[in-house]
Formats: C-alpha cells, structure tokens, sequence
C-alpha cells in the first residue's frame, strides 16, 4: 500500500514547480501554465485525504470539483485579461505591463 | 458447452493456468492475460477497419450509382489489402520546419483516442473491457485526446492549410461536443448510472430511442460533427484548405488518421446503438449465446454506421457560419431545453407503469421538437422576407 | 515495493519531469503540450488514489478544454511565434529559492503532523462514489449552495471573459 | 486491483498498433528527400510569408464557452446519476442550475461572439 506521505510529497513538489513557473516567467501565459500546476497540486491532497479519511464523506471529491470550476474560470477571465492586454498593448511580457506604476 | 457460454473467461482460465504452471505470479499472469485479451480485441478492429474501407467504398459507389471496387479479388475485396501495402512502401515526407515529436505523434494520438474507445464498449453480456462506472464521461475523455491530437497535427505541420484547417476542426469539435455531452446525460437519468452495461440492461423493456428520440437525433448530429465528417467537414473543404489539418502528412501517418476516422465512425455507430437502441440486447435473443449478441451488437454499429454514410453522401457541405449558427443558436439551446424537460418529466412521471412513463417521454419529446421545428420556421420566414420583402409571402398565401 | 508502489513512483516521476519541462520549455506551444502529459499524469493519479470520476473529469476539462484553451491563447497573442529573448525573469533565482523554501517547509510541516504515514482503508465492494457525489451535491445539508454557487462563478467567468476579451478599443 | 490498470492497458496497446503501423511505414518506404519535397505545400506555389499567422480572436470564444459548459456537464453528470432517487427538488436544483447558464450563453450570443464575422 502507498502511504499518505507519497501523495503529499508529490504533490508539495509539484505546487513548488508550478510556483517557480509563477514567478519567474515573463510570459504572462506561461504564469497562468504555472498556476494550474499549483491548482492541480492542490487538488490531488484534496482527493488523497478523501481517499485516506472516511470514503463516505465526500467533501474532498466535492471540493476537487469545486476546484475543477475555479480553475476553468481562472483560465478563462486570465486569458482574456492577456488577450485584451496584448490587443491594447501588443505585448504579453508581465514585465512590460507597468502603467499601473506611475 | 461452458465455452459457448463464456468464451473469453474459459479461454483466459485455460491461459492464466498455463501461465501459472510456469511459474509466473498470479497477478503477474492475470495482467498478461488481460493484456492478450486487449491486443485480440484490437487486432481483431484493426482487421474490422481494413474491411470498413471496402465497405464505405462499395456503399458510396452505391450511392452515387457506380460499382466500385471490383477488379482485385472477388467483389474488389482484397483491394484495401493493396491500399495497405501502398500506403506502406510510400515515402514518408516530413515538411521543413515541421516540429518533428509532435509531427509524429499526432496520428499515433488520434488512433489511439479511438481504440480506447473500445474500453468501455460491451459487446455481449459477458464481454467488456473494463467495467468502469463513469463509461459515459470516459467516451468525452477519448474524444478530448482525440481533439488534441488534431490540434497538434495542425500545428506541428507548418503549413497554413493544415493550421487553420485544424483550428476549424477544433471549434467544430468543441462547439458540437456541448449537446453531445447534454445527451449523454439523458441516457444517462433514465438508467440512473453512467456504467455502459447498466445502461444496456435499462433497456430491457423499452429502448431509449423510444423514450428520447429528440436525444438520439442530437446525438446523431453531434457524433457527425464530432467524426468531421460531411456535412461538417469543413476542415477538409478541399476547394479552400487542400485537406486540412492532414495536408501534410504522407504514407502510413495519413493511413492512421484515415483509418482512424472510419474506426471511429463504426464505433460511434456502436455507441449510438448502445445508447438508444439497447446495444447487445434483442428480444432476449442475446441470452442464447454471446457470439450471437456480438452479431446483434455489430449489426446495431453496422446500421449506425451506414446511417452515417447515408448521411455524408446525401448532404452537401455546410460554411462554417452556417455551422456555427446552427450549433449554438438551435442545437445546444434545443438540447439543454429537452434535458431540463427530460429531467422534469422523469421526476414526475416516476412510479407510473412502463407504459405511461414511455408514452409520456416520448410525448415531450415530440413537442420540444415541434416547439422548435416552429421557431425555426418562423427564424427562416423572417429572413426570408428580409431578403424578398413580405410581399412575396403574401402571394405564396393566395 | 509492491507493484502498486512502483507504478505509483513511475506515474509521479514522470509527472513531475513535465512539469518541469512546463516552466522551462521556451516554447510556449509545447509547454502547453507539457502541461497536458502533466494534468494526465495527475489523472493516472487520481485512478490510483480509486477516484475514477476525478480523474476523467481531469481529463475531459483540463485536456479536453483548459489545454485546447491555452493552445488557441498562444496562438492568438503571438503574431509571429517568436521564442527569442529570455523566458524566464532576472530575478528567476528568487522564484526558484521562495518555491524551494515552500517545498521545504510543507514537507517539514506534513513530519510533524501525526496522520503522515496513513494507509488506506479497503473500499467496500460496490460503493458508488458518483452516487453518492449525486446526493450529497444536491443534498440542502451537504453541498447545493456550493453546487449552485459554481454555476453563477462560470456565469460570471464567461460574461467577464467575453466583456473583457472583446470591448471594442 | 485497480480496474483502470486495464484502462493503461489498452491505452498502451491503442499506442503500440499505430507506432507498428507508422514504423512499418518507415522501414519499407523509399527514403529520397529533396527541398521542394519537402517544403512547405501550398498548391504548387512557393510558400509566402511564415505561418504562423494571426487568428481571429473568436476562436477563443468557441473554446471558453465550451469550457464553462464542460465543467457545469461535470456537476451534472453525478446530479443524473442520482435523479431517480432524489425527486423533484434536486430536478429543481438541476434546471436552476442550468439556466443561470443558459443567461451567459444568451448574454454572449446578444454581443454577437457566436457568429461567424
């Protein structure tokens, strides 16, 4: 049998590999490919512990689904805000994004 | 006589005990087995696949009053042998600056999107890859590789032809996958599980064509557009985009995205069968022997199949706006109002006798489909007279 | 090790290698390519965790949409899909030191919790996870607010992105 | 044992069949690559300008909607399961549901993103 620990590594590693996508790349695409990453991590602990806790109690697949639903819209408002960005702006480079300085 | 009966567990009994003998672990030995069973069944589709392109052949040329292949073998039958050997000693090109990994694996994807197809589908009573209780959602996972699998072969390709032909494939594919998924629900209320079998044993008293025939009709429609295949074959639109998001490929690659389109047509041809029309089951004919629910079952994926082809060489290809109009603003509408109303009518029809319960559905039905078949007419008559003026109607009246 | 241990070690590396090659490819196209062997990855990982209907919801929407989505976004903000100049920031190393901090102190964190090394309890033969995810989500005690909260998110994420996306300059 | 090992199964045979296929391909057919074979085909004329050209945003249209509505089958597929035994509030539930969704599709047909420009 796996261990709880296994998931929980994995998915820790994972989570730290999404956030280094997250803060270092300039693309503001590849921020997003990040963030899902970290979503993802999240989501395989909220199922490790239904499976590892009462299987009756559903509350870990529900709130993976629930999760499943804000990442769909993450997505899709954050790709829009870069298309609208890249329409107004012709750049995706977070970096060069930086009217709201001054 | 035990053999007639189950085939598959007294063959994979008699192996798993060769195995054993061996020496090998029994886990080990059941993994083998099932692994041997998995590679019959396919090799088995495969060969099924190499008769489906004579078929096709033979069916359009029927359609369009030719004969079709007849010089190699008896009927032309051995001809998609020599169409298999052609396609193999072809040269294989590869375009500059194609990126070569996805290049490759495209067709690998799209084949295999449609073999795993064959997971979850029962062909007999005692026959089924896996027994998964989500077989309904599985054939939407199948079908999101097999949409990847498009856009990377669109991509990869560097050619303009293939990319925008792919990318109209995949708006395609997605827009038509909404009431696809819609109707898979309804199946899936009337047997109360989204396990393929338990569907099939739903069926027993009354097929779900009859209780939804409004859903099987949408989900007609959307496994056509979801094959691409005519009247939604405008990614292949030959006079504008050479062949879409295939134009470069040559040799066996081709091979695999042209065999796996037909595959997929049969095989959602099955599904359809399964779904509406009670896939192994007959009149209880299917308890005789399995083999002969497997030729119930094949024939039900025969007719969904040709009720495709009927279809693509009856229709003439749509533009991709009339595509669009028609997916989003008559299907998808039109498929969400009959799940709602499919949904109400379960709740209030439920503890009434079979017969009630069927006359009901299949009466809501009916009037989803008129209320809408109205609104379309009215749609049409208003633009009618935006181009005719009203006048002309008022004369067509006299 | 048991098999199952094994097939677990080699669904997780290969996870994470994707998801490697997520953050570093420069190619953005293929890190989305990246990101699917990554979300499949993690749907292998669910089927071994029993959650059969998460994984293939995993499936249906992370690479059915979600990749086909960032796809087209790559696609569409790209004129012409040059990957020269750096892809990562100057101040990546700070990325790289704070994701390793976090690693480091949630696995510090998980040894000192006392439920760590749980092993499973067997599922009973013929529960019905969906079923029961049916009932509880419509349920009034359990989870229909959540249910229905969900559906006015993606309401109000498809009217944001649509506004968003296409308000005329 | 886990049922969707045999799921990986057929994924690896579904993988194996076409690999042998396209190998087969590669092993027994000619191999003379030439540049005009193998640039770019665009019906004979040589190719003009890079590929990668500019899309119409609406594409992503098609794919965002798709999404909101593949996520709100994913609630809705465990609610059909369970319909038969829970009666009329939980259909209640389901068609509040689906018609907060059905406002978002509306809303994005009245801005004319469904249609083709």
């Amino acid at each position: 049998m796996i261990p709880l620990s296994w998931y929980l590594y994995f998915s820790a590693a994972l989570f730290g590999i999404g956030l280094f996508g997250a803060l270092s790349r300039r693309n503001a695409v590849a921020i997003l490919l990040g963030i899902e990453l970290m979503l993802n991590a999240v989501n395989v602990n909220l199922v490790a512990f239904w499976r590892y806790g009462d299987i009756t109690m559903m509350a870990g697949q529900v709130f993976a689904i629930i999760v499943f639903a804000v990442a769909a819209a993450e997505v899709s408002v954050g790709l829009a805000l870069v298309i609208s960005v890249y329409r107004r702006r012709n750049t995706v480079i977070a970096d060069e994004l930086d009217m709201l300085k001054w | 006589m035990n053999f007639w009966n189950d085939p598959l567990k007294v063959a994979a009994e008699w192996l798993e005990g060769i195995f054993t003998g061996w020496g090998l672990d029994a886990v080990f030995a059941h993994v083998l087995v099932v692994f041997l069973g998995v590679l019959l069944l396919i090799t088995v589709l495969m060969v099924l696949d190499i008769f489906l392109v004579w078929i096709e052949r033979k069916i359009v040329a029927r359609f369009q009053d030719r004969i079709g292949p007849n010089r190699v073998g008896p009927y032309g039958l051995i001809q998609p042998f020599a169409d298999i050997i052609k396609l193999i000693i072809k040269e294989d090109t590869t375009p500059d600056g194609a990126d070569k990994v996805v290049y490759n694996l495209a067709p690998i994807l799209s084949m295999m999107s449609v073999l795993i197809l064959w997971a979850i589908v029962p062909i007999a009573p005692v026959m089924l890859g896996v027994d998964l209780n989500v077989g309904v959602l599985f054939m939407i996972a199948a079908g999101a590789i097999g949409t990847l699998s498009i856009i990377m072969a669109g991509w990869s390709s560097n050619n303009k032809f293939a990319l925008i032909g792919g990318f109209r494939q995949v708006a395609m594919m997605v827009a038509f996958e909404i009431p696809m998924l819609t109707m898979l629900l309804i199946p899936t209320i009337f047997a109360g599980s989204m396990n393929m079998n338990a569907i099939i044993q739903g069926q027993g008293s009354l097929w779900y064509f009859v209780l939804s025939p409004l859903g099987a009709l949408i989900f007609l429609i959307a496994i056509i557009a979801e094959l691409g295949r005519a009247p939604f074959d405008l990614a292949e639109g030959e006079s504008e985009l050479v062949a879409g998001f295939n134009t470069e490929y040559s040799g066996m690659k081709f091979g695999m995205f042209y065999a796996g389109e037909l595959l997929h047509a049969m095989t959602f041809g099955g599904i359809w069968g399964i779904l509406f029309f009670g896939g192994y089951r007959f009149f209880g004919l299917e308890q005789v022997s399995p083999f002969l629910a497997i030729a119930i079952f094949l024939f039900k994926a025969l007719v969904g199949y040709w009720v495709i082809m009927w279809v693509k060489y009856t229709m003439m290809r749509i533009r991709i706006d009339q595509m669009l109009t028609f997916n989003w603003m008559f299907l998808t509408p039109l498929s969400f109002v009959l799940l709602m109303v499919t949904a109400f009518m379960n709740a209030l029809l439920a503890g009434t006798p079979t017969w009630v319960y069927g006359i009901g559905m299949f009466l809501s039905n009916v009037v989803v489909g008129w209320i809408a078949m109205e609104l379309v007419r009215s749609y049409s008559r208003r633009e009618r007279e935006k181009i005719e003026g009203p006048k002309k109607v008022a004369e067509a009246h006299h | 090790m048991t098999p199952e241990q094994i097939i677990f070690l080699i669904v997780a590396g290969a996870t994470l290698v994707s998801g490697l090659m997520v953050v570093s490819t420069r190619n953005l196209v293929h890190a989305a390519l990246w990101l699917v062997a990554t979300l499949f990855g993690v749907a292998a990982m669910y089927a071994i965790l029993n959650a059969g209907f998460i994984a293939v919801v995993q499936v249906v929407v992370y690479v059915g949409a979600i990749a086909i989505l960032f796809i087209f976004a790559v696609m569409l903000t790209r004129r012409d899909m040059r990957d020269s100049g750096p892809q990562h920031n100057k101040n990546w190393w700070a990325g790289a030191f704070v994701s390793v901090l976090t690693f480091g102190g949630l696995v510090a964190l998980f040894q000192s919790w006392a439920g760590f090394s749980k092993t499973a309890a067997v599922i009973p033969s013929g529960f019905d996870a969906v079923g029961l995810l049916g009932s509880q989500l419509t349920s009034p005690e359990a989870y229909v607010l959540p249910f229905e909260v969900a559906s006015v998110l993606l309401l109000a994420a498809m009217v944001g992105a649509v506004y968003v996306a296409f308000t005329r300059k | 044992m886990n049922e969707w090992i045999y799921v990986a199964l057929f994924m690896i045979v579904g993988a194996i069949i076409p690999i042998g296929a396209i190998a087969a391909g590669f092993i027994f057919g000619p191999k003379k690559p030439n540049p005009i074979k193998q640039s770019t085909y665009e019906c004979g004329i040589e190719p003009v300008g890079d590929v990668w050209v500019q899309f119409k945003a609406q594409y992503y249209i098609f794919a965002l909607v798709f999404l909101v509505f593949d996520v709100e089958a994913v609630f809705l597929f465990p609610w059909a399961v369970k319909l038969g035994q829970l009666g009329m509030y939980a259909v209640v539930e389901g068609i509040i549901f689906i018609s907060i969704l059905i406002v978002g599709l509306v809303y994005t047909w009245r801005k004319g993103m469904l249609e083709w420009s």
